[in-house]
């Protein structure tokens, strides 16, 4: 008890004695007096009135991450998606048992709650996912939002209601790879675009000087923001559905694994 | 003195010490409950410092999605840390 | 009557909200047993969490924040509605796991459904 | 206007802090997780007063996140300690 009293002492001491040094010295300082020059090119950038130079998007962070530096955001995403699929492969169950029921051990309260939290929660990722190109969200904040959403149905249910609802870790990995493919489309469109009629370079959003090629702009009167808003969109659809085959595959009941390995030395 | 340096050291403050106590708790559900707090606190710094984006990916992943993977790792395993 | 005094007004209300919320987070300190404490947490979400949301929605309405007042208000809805659904949850896995002694007990309706079915 | 504000953000602040010696010290462990969980509103007032003291739009939503997964902890809690599995029934 004494030596936790101590550490934890010199550890607000620290951040206090940092917080001062800081606030002193002015480290931490006026933010963004100092804007580097390739900071201050994304920003000029990011909605110039010039069509061949702009993004076409509003929001200057998720057009850093989608356009300007779009490669390392591709990269990103793959890295998650080998995640996902390095769980599924380590679970390695075949077939699932397909009995399902929606009996749960809370009482009517948690559970009604959570079906009307449901509709509230997909439009509010829907909201981020789409305003993406306007305000601060995007895909990745879209599909974390929605995937709590998931493990909530789980924890109220159980995996058993999962299967009552016909969502299993097949199926959700096969929408993951669709949204991600579709990513990979979308980046090689302007490609096709290049072979068969005009010029058009790699991952091109919009027109640029020496090619006509060009995402829509804006979709009935919303700044859509070209390739970033269909990036948006099928991002929060990979990394919503890579979640949810993450925990579906986590909720499954040790007993059900112990069956499994049983059987599998019985036959042997 | 700007205000925000002063909620910014508090907060970061909390979150180190209950950072602290999630590394050395023995009981697992108490460390779970204590890094919920740590990145509450981080949450709120991330949002004095003006980053709506990190706070949005954040919040979802520390507070919803991250308990619920160590639960589901603890009911799998055993509760308490052995001896080490 | 000018704007600015409203908001004024309102924004010492939401002095009082933090006070309210001051005395439940003392009730923490103060009562002796879980199923007490349910009380002062009762008191500081929806008397610190609740009303100050609701005061604040009102307040960016007035300054024409149309976006801010309406997320705040949906917020303020969340918190009436959620707040309460995870104390209960956890108040019931408390009294079925024991790990808290209800101490001032004068009725036990789940002893008796238990008994009963 | 903004004086009040910042007066009540300080009186947040401070029981943020006492309500996180209650997560420490708490007897039970459901004592902490039900201080946890009102810490985690508590913050999200927090957001909301320095929202509106920014007064920055885009900066708004983050309140509603924080709000709706404060209660997921009790949640995933109670669970469990009734089932000790989060899969089962």
């Amino acid at each position: 008890m004494n030596k936790k009293l101590i550490v934890i002492t010199s550890i607000v001491v620290f951040s206090f004695i940092l917080a001062v040094y800081t606030n002193l010295t002015e480290s931490l300082g006026p933010l963004g007096l100092d804007t580097r020059f390739l900071g201050k090119l994304y920003v000029y950038f990011t909605n110039h009135e010039d069509l061949r130079l702009s993004t076409a998007s509003l929001e200057p962070v998720t057009a850093i991450v989608w356009d300007f530096r779009g490669l390392d955001t591709l990269y990103e995403t793959t890295v998650f998606a080998m995640a996902i699929i390095a769980i599924y492969s380590l679970f390695r169950i075949d077939s699932l048992e397909e009995k399902g029921s929606l009996n749960s051990s809370f009482t009517i309260i948690p559970r009604l709650v959570t079906k009307i939290l449901l509709p509230i929660n997909i439009a509010i990722a829907s909201t981020i996912a789409f305003h993406g190109s306007i305000s601060p969200g995007g895909g990745f904040q879209a599909g974390s939002i929605l995937a709590v959403v998931g493990v909530l149905f789980v924890v109220i249910f159980s995996y058993y209601a999962l299967n009552a609802k016909s969502i299993n870790p097949h199926r959700t990995l096969l929408f993951m790879s669709l949204g991600l493919i579709a990513i990979v489309v979308v980046t090689l469109i302007p490609l096709a675009f290049d072979v068969f009629f005009d010029n058009a370079y790699l991952i091109q959003n919009q027109p640029k000087l020496d090619s006509a090629f060009g995402y829509p702009k804006r979709v009935g009167g919303l700044v859509f923001g070209g390739s970033i808003g269909l990036f948006n969109i099928f991002e929060f659809i990979a990394v919503s559905f890579g979640f949810l085959t993450a925990f579906a595959l986590l909720s499954i009941p040790e007993h059900v694994f112990k069956e499994k390995l049983r059987g599998e030395e019985s036959l042997e | 003195m700007d205000i925000t340096v002063l909620f910014l050291a508090i907060m970061g403050t909390i979150g180190l010490v209950f950072a602290y106590f999630a590394v050395t708790e023995r009981a697992l559900v108490k460390a779970i409950i204590y890094s919920a707090v740590q990145s509450m606190a981080f949450a709120v710094m991330l949002y004095l410092l003006r980053a709506p984006d990190i706070v949005l990916v954040y919040i979802p992943v520390s507070v919803g999605l991250y308990p619920a993977a160590l639960f589901f790792l603890v009911g799998k395993t055993e509760s308490e840390e052995g001896e080490p | 009557m000018n704007s600015e005094y409203v908001v004024f007004i309102l924004s010492l209300l939401v002095i009082l909200t933090a006070i309210i919320n001051l005395i439940g987070v003392l009730g923490f300190y103060r009562f002796k047993n879980f199923y007490l404490r349910l009380h002062a947490a009762t008191v500081s979400t929806i008397g610190g969490a609740f009303y100050p949301l609701l005061v604040l929605s009102i307040i960016a309405f007035i300054e024409k924040e149309h976006y801010i007042g309406v997320s705040l208000l949906l917020s303020a809805f969340l918190i009436l509605l959620l707040s309460p659904t995870g104390t209960h949850a956890l108040a019931r896995a408390t009294y079925r796991k024991r790990i808290a002694i209800p101490e001032p007990l004068i009725g036990d309706k789940i002893k008796e459904e238990e008994a009963s079915s | 206007m903004t004086i009040p504000l910042v007066i009540s953000l300080f009186i947040y602040t401070v029981s943020v802090l006492l309500l996180t010696y209650i997560v420490v010290r708490g007897p039970t462990v459901s004592d902490k997780v039900l201080s946890a969980d009102v810490a985690l509103y508590t913050s999200s007032v927090i957001l909301a007063i320095t929202g509106i003291i920014i007064g920055s739009e885009a900066m708004a939503i983050c309140t509603i996140i924080l709000v709706l997964w404060a209660y997921a902890l009790d949640l995933y809690f109670s669970k469990y300690l009734e089932r000790g599995e989060l899969g089962e029934q």
